[in-house]
């Protein structure tokens, strides 16, 4: 079971580290802001995403289990706010420069 | 570990030269902020998740806010400043001699006694008589609660600085511009939904306090920001600076501090001391009375000066 | 594991770096404040990380501040940046 | 060679580059942030002496590191008060400069409220 | 250790000036002078109960905070130092206070205004401050005693608004935060070194090494760059002589105070066994420096304001002669000696001195409509308490019997002679020398019969001026206060022969000076040319120190000078 659990973990950790290897190409290669503001928010949501998976058998306790998925939903939504903040002032810098 | 150690220290070093030689002021901010979280990092692996906790909340929170703010409205002022740059010389003696203070402190990191000085022993055999879990908070509240004390006085005397360059016509008014409300925008939207969870984890952060790592500090930061957030989507307004209870609140903490500390002088025969049986009680009446204070304290001092006259 | 852990957290903390060129780089101000969110994710994932390997329960505290106040640094430039639309903006992205 | 060595030569770097930028940048928000470099440095020092201080149970000595909170929120005062008087300045005359050779004559007090 | 009676003393001296801050905060309106005024009365009270508790008990007064005893808890402490600071401090504030209620009243129709609302809380807090600055017996506390007291002093340069004091504001900011953060860079690494804070255990603890060294070294000089002593001063003549004149004495009177008594705390409390002779004398030099230049420079000045501010620039160099003639050459270490009651007696009467003389300046500001010293003729007969109080101050600087100054001159000349430091006694009396050369200027120019009689663009309150007299009296006779402790041998007969004689060479060499270096008319005698081309070049090079690069990287060498100073 440990072993699984284990086994589980690196699976879910290591699928973590690729996104945000992802996110990262994404952000130096990829043209233009928005872009770049697409590869950013779906990659490293999902990378962070698969590290706190991972690391939840590994928790003790329900309420840091807890913790660490309202961890996730919460940068999950500051990420689409920002990014859409973010996008909107750049859309309005280039409109009306 | 110490491979990560090494990368994190690398990456700080490298983040905090971008933020020195950056030529755009945008860009050196920018870098700060990623420095303000590696340094959370750092924390963590010090051992310190108390510091952590702080430089989260304010390194990464407020200053990253408040720096990135006045970085946007000094903008136009970049080329004239880079008129100013020293020459080439001028910037080479400095390096020089910034090298040697580097220089200086590293024989002094490498030269410190071992074993080390420490107060971890005297901490740990005097922890039960505050009767606190958290050896931090115990320091902080007990063994040097005049250091927090004087903290308190430090931010409210920052702000009565920051308050006293306002344009005299705007005296009394409101900090800060106006921010529009768009009801139906995203920043409305998650001005709404994040408060809630903030003052929860906020009060959470600071109700553990007493026994694991965390504070009335940490927790009033997170609430300030929830505050700021409200106001920047329009939701809310900032007060106007001559309102009574503002002022109220902001001295509030303190003033319970001083009270509790000079029943302190009649009851426990010391300014600051508890009654035996009493301590844990007392403190967490002084961490409960802070807060609010430091949250409105923090709060006001991002928001600056006032702008707004209050009669509209 | 504390071993897959730490290299983990490394290699996240490596991507970061890397993210950080965009910092550098820029060009305009919207893509750095982007760069310092994704920093923002990659270094709570970082931390979660390395927290694990410590194994300190307390850094999910810390974990959820740094979560709850991401977005305020990215709302702080949006709301600075719209009051001056006049403001010349080739300045700081010639930088 | 372990993590509270290699953070104090961290903080030693630190205080050496927030020390340079301090100098050489004329720009008065470069020198808010380079000081809090050179904050973040001495606390860092402050926390690998802590580190080192480790004991009774403690992964660091805690007197230190709740003087680091005291330190961190005071840095923070500093730096709220110093933008503030910044944008002031900026409001005011529409420049940053901080080099003026010329020393503003004094202003009776008598004015100070009548503005 | 243990709490001393009269401890808790200590703690109200702090917490009585914070509480009227908070007090005058929450009522706002005109109360914060209202509280101001009371708390004046009420800190003063406390102040002398501090001196009679120490005098009957003969012995420092210790107070344990929370009863927790260092190196775990922090204790306040008051020694000798400590307790002539405060009542001095607790005196000049009253006559501030009192001064102050002229130009910082509440206008008619106004619930609250700015200027009088923040001057009055930042006064009390500068007060809170410095009194923590002379208590407290932990390293740590008391930088954040130092930067409170740094919060307090800014808001104070600026508080007129205008663009050119808030960027002197800013400068005395950035520069100040530059200091203390040396200060505390200084202290961690102690700490690191000896795992205290608590200034009587680390004395016992520190030991000549590299990481002491450093530490002194950037403690002593971050302290210096608050206390603006030369070649770190550039931020001080423009928010000095910039602020409203009330806030002007307290930046120049009190502020700078508080971070020179620490380095006194730090050098003769903490570290007196690593102190070398070498570091001593660079210590002394530079305030040697800060005399001859500043003095120049500030006969150079052509408004009244801009030439108090230089001068406080030269007093903080006597503030430091000090500390070389207090080195016990055959013991190698700092002793506490006649020449550091010499040093505090300088502190004291340039504190009262300094603040009278900025008051009458403000006096003379407000009633002429201008500070410039080509247009001072005939004031001393239109202004004449504002006039004597400037002309007092001046004389009790110059160190004339029997002001303060007199005493420390003697006192400092005695430990030259005894210590074999020759040296210093010529410095001494050049800097008698140069100190009533401007004086002589300034008094020369008022008594001076104008061309057209003197219109006053306004009436200025007596009992304002009235205050800036009391406070000029005081340092005047300051000497007979003084008197108790110590030996009335001291205070020769004025009209002795030989006392007359030093009289009269040192305001005549200081005439010649001032008619040498201040005119800048054409003149075609060669000595005065020499003397402008002379002081020109002093001006240029104060000038150039002052600009921010340089004065920065000087920071970093005036630090390498004295860790080098402390290794050999």
């Amino acid at each position: 079971m440990r072993t699984a659990l284990d086994l589980f973990t690196i699976v879910a950790v290591t699928g973590g580290a690729f996104f945000f290897l992802a996110g990262t190409a994404g952000l130096l290669r990829f043209p233009d802001t928005f872009t770049r503001l697409h590869a950013l928010t779906k990659a490293d949501n999902l990378g962070l995403g698969l590290v706190i998976l991972g690391l939840l058998p590994r928790v003790d306790s329900l309420v840091t289990a807890g913790k660490l998925v309202v961890v996730w939903l919460l940068v999950l939504l500051s990420g689409a706010v920002a990014s859409q903040l973010i996008a909107r002032a750049q859309r309005r810098r280039e409109t009306h420069p | 570990m110490i491979a990560a150690d090494a990368s994190v220290a690398l990456l700080i070093v490298a983040l905090g030269a971008w933020v020195v030689v950056a030529r755009a002021t945008f860009a050196a901010v920018t870098g700060f902020l990623a420095y303000g979280l590696l340094l959370t990092l750092v924390w963590v692996r010090l051992h310190g998740v108390d510091v952590a906790l702080t430089e989260a909340a304010i390194g990464g929170g407020l200053t990253g806010a408040l720096l990135i703010g006045a970085a946007a409205r000094l903008r136009n002022t970049e080329a004239a400043a880079r008129a100013e740059r020293p020459g080439r010389l001028v910037r080479a003696v400095a390096a020089l001699a910034a090298l040697a203070v580097t220089a200086a402190l590293a024989v002094c990191v490498l030269t410190l006694p071992v074993p080390a000085p420490s107060l971890a022993r005297e901490v740990a055999a005097n922890l039960a008589a505050t009767e606190v879990g958290n050896p931090i908070t115990g320091v902080l509240l007990a063994f040097r609660s005049m250091d927090t004390l004087l903290e308190a006085i430090v931010l409210l005397f920052a702000l009565i600085g920051v308050w006293s360059v306002a344009p005299d016509g705007v005296w009394g008014g409101r900090p800060g511009p106006q921010h529009r409300l768009d009801p139906d925008g995203i920043l409305a939207y998650i001005a709404r939904v994040l408060p809630p969870i903030g003052i929860i984890v906020g009060m959470y952060v600071f109700w553990v306090g007493a026994d694991h790592p965390g504070g009335k500090f940490q927790g009033a930061t997170i609430i300030a920001a929830m505050w700021l957030l409200t106001v920047m989507a329009g939701l809310t307004d900032m007060p106007p600076i001559s309102r009574r209870w503002l002022r109220i609140g902001l001295v509030a903490g303190p003033l319970a501090f001083i009270a509790i500390g000079l029943y302190g002088a009649v009851a426990a025969g010391a300014f600051l001391a508890y009654p035996a049986g009493f301590a844990k009680p007392l403190i967490v009446v002084i961490e409960l009375a802070l807060m609010p204070s430091l949250a409105l304290v923090l709060a006001l001092m991002l928001a600056g000066a006032p702008q707004r006259s209050d009669l509209r | 594991m504390t071993e897959f852990f730490g290299a983990a957290a490394v290699f996240v903390l490596a991507m970061v770096a890397l993210g950080l060129v965009r910092i550098l780089r820029g060009p305009t101000d919207a893509d750095r404040v982007m760069a310092a969110q994704l920093l923002g994710t990659g270094g709570i994932a970082a931390l979660l990380l390395v927290g694990e390997a410590t194994a300190e329960p307390a850094i999910a505290d810390v974990a959820l501040t740094l979560a709850l106040l991401a977005a305020f640094a990215a709302i702080a430039f949006v709301k600075a940046a719209a009051p001056t639309p006049d403001a010349d903006p080739a300045a700081e992205d010639r930088a | 060679m372990n993590d509270a060595t290699i953070f104090g030569l961290c903080a030693a770097v630190l205080v050496g580059l927030g020390v340079y930028g301090l100098i050489v940048n004329p720009q008065p928000l470069r020198k808010i942030l380079a000081f809090n470099v050179v904050g973040s440095g001495v606390f860092l020092l402050l926390g690998a002496i802590a580190r080192r201080g480790a004991g009774a149970g403690f992964g660091g000595d805690p007197v230190p590191q709740a003087l680091l909170i005291t330190g961190i929120v005071v840095a923070f005062s500093a730096t709220a008060l110093a933008v503030a008087l910044l944008l002031r300045l900026h409001d005011a005359t529409g420049s940053v400069t901080l080099s003026s050779d010329a020393p503003p004559p004094p202003a009776p007090a008598a004015d100070v409220d009548a503005a | 250790m243990t709490t001393t009676p009269g401890g808790l003393l200590l703690v109200l001296s702090v917490l009585v000036p914070f509480v009227g801050v908070m007090a005058g905060f929450v009522l706002g309106g005109r109360n914060p002078q209202r509280i101001a005024l009371l708390t004046l009365v009420a800190g003063l009270g406390i102040a002398l109960a501090i001196a009679d508790a120490y005098l009957r008990s003969g012995s420092a007064l210790v107070y344990l905070l929370g009863g927790w005893a260092p190196p775990l808890g922090v204790a306040l402490r008051a020694d000798s130092l400590s307790v002539m600071m405060l009542v001095a401090i607790a005196v000049v504030i009253c006559g501030i206070g009192v001064y102050a209620c002229a130009d910082f009243g509440t206008p008619e129709g106004r619930r609250e205004a700015r200027a009088p609302f923040s001057f009055w809380l930042l006064l009390l807090a500068v007060w809170g401050s410095l009194n923590l600055v002379f208590v407290s017996g932990d390293l740590f506390t008391l930088y954040v005693a130092l930067e409170l007291l740094t919060f307090a002093g800014v808001p104070l340069v600026c508080l007129d608004g205008r663009g050119e004091t808030l960027r002197a504001a800013l400068r005395y900011l950035l520069f100040a935060l530059l200091g203390s953060v040396f200060y505390l860079l200084g202290a961690v690494l102690l700490f690191g070194a000896c795992g205290t804070l608590d200034i009587p255990l680390l004395a016992a603890r520190v030991r000549p090494e590299p990481v002491v060294w450093t530490a002194a070294a950037l403690m002593t000089t971050g302290l210096l760059a608050k206390t603006a002593l030369f070649p770190l001063h550039l931020w001080l003549p423009p928010a000095h002589a910039g602020a409203p004149a009330a806030a002007s004495a307290v930046l120049s009177a009190l502020v700078v105070k508080g971070s020179w008594f620490l380095v006194v705390r730090l050098w003769f409390d903490v570290l007196p066994g690593v102190v070398t002779f070498s570091a001593a004398q660079v210590l002394g030099g530079l305030g040697a420096v800060a005399i001859a230049l500043f003095s120049v420079v500030a006969l150079r000045q052509q408004r009244l304001k801009l030439l108090i501010a230089y001068s406080t620039l030269a007093q903080i160099g006597y503030l430091f002669l000090m500390f070389p003639l207090a080195f016990d050459i055959a013991a190698g270490h700092l002793v506490r000696g006649d020449a550091v009651t010499a040093g505090m007696l300088q502190a004291i009467s340039h504190a009262t001195a300094k603040a009278a003389m900025f008051m009458a300046a403000g006096s003379i500001y407000a009633a002429l409509g201008h500070d410039r010293l080509a247009g001072m003729a005939g004031i001393a007969r239109a202004l004449p308490i504002s006039m004597l109080a400037l002309g007092l101050g001046g004389v009790a600087l110059m160190g004339v019997l029997p002001s303060g100054a007199y005493l420390a001159k003697k006192l400092l000349m005695g430990a030259a002679d005894g210590s074999g430091q020759w040296w210093w006694t010529w410095v001494l009396l050049a800097g008698g020398a140069l100190t009533s050369s401007y004086v002589v200027l300034v008094i020369a120019r008022a008594f001076r019969t104008p061309d057209e009689p003197v219109q006053l663009a306004k009436q200025v309150s007596r009992v304002a001026q009235s205050a800036a007299l009391a406070l000029s009296v005081c340092s005047v006779l300051l000497a007979c206060a003084a008197l108790g402790p110590l030996p009335a041998s001291l205070i020769a007969n004025p009209l002795a022969p030989k006392e007359l004689m030093t009289l009269l060479i040192t305001v005549g060499c200081g005439g010649a000076l001032a008619w040498f270096f201040a005119a800048r008319a054409a003149d075609a005698h060669l000595s005065r040319q020499v003397a402008r081309s002379v002081g020109g070049t002093f001006e240029r090079s104060d000038a150039f120190l002052r600009r921010w690069p340089v004065a920065g990287i000087s920071l970093l060498v005036v630090a390498g000078g004295f860790g080098w100073a402390l290794v050999t």
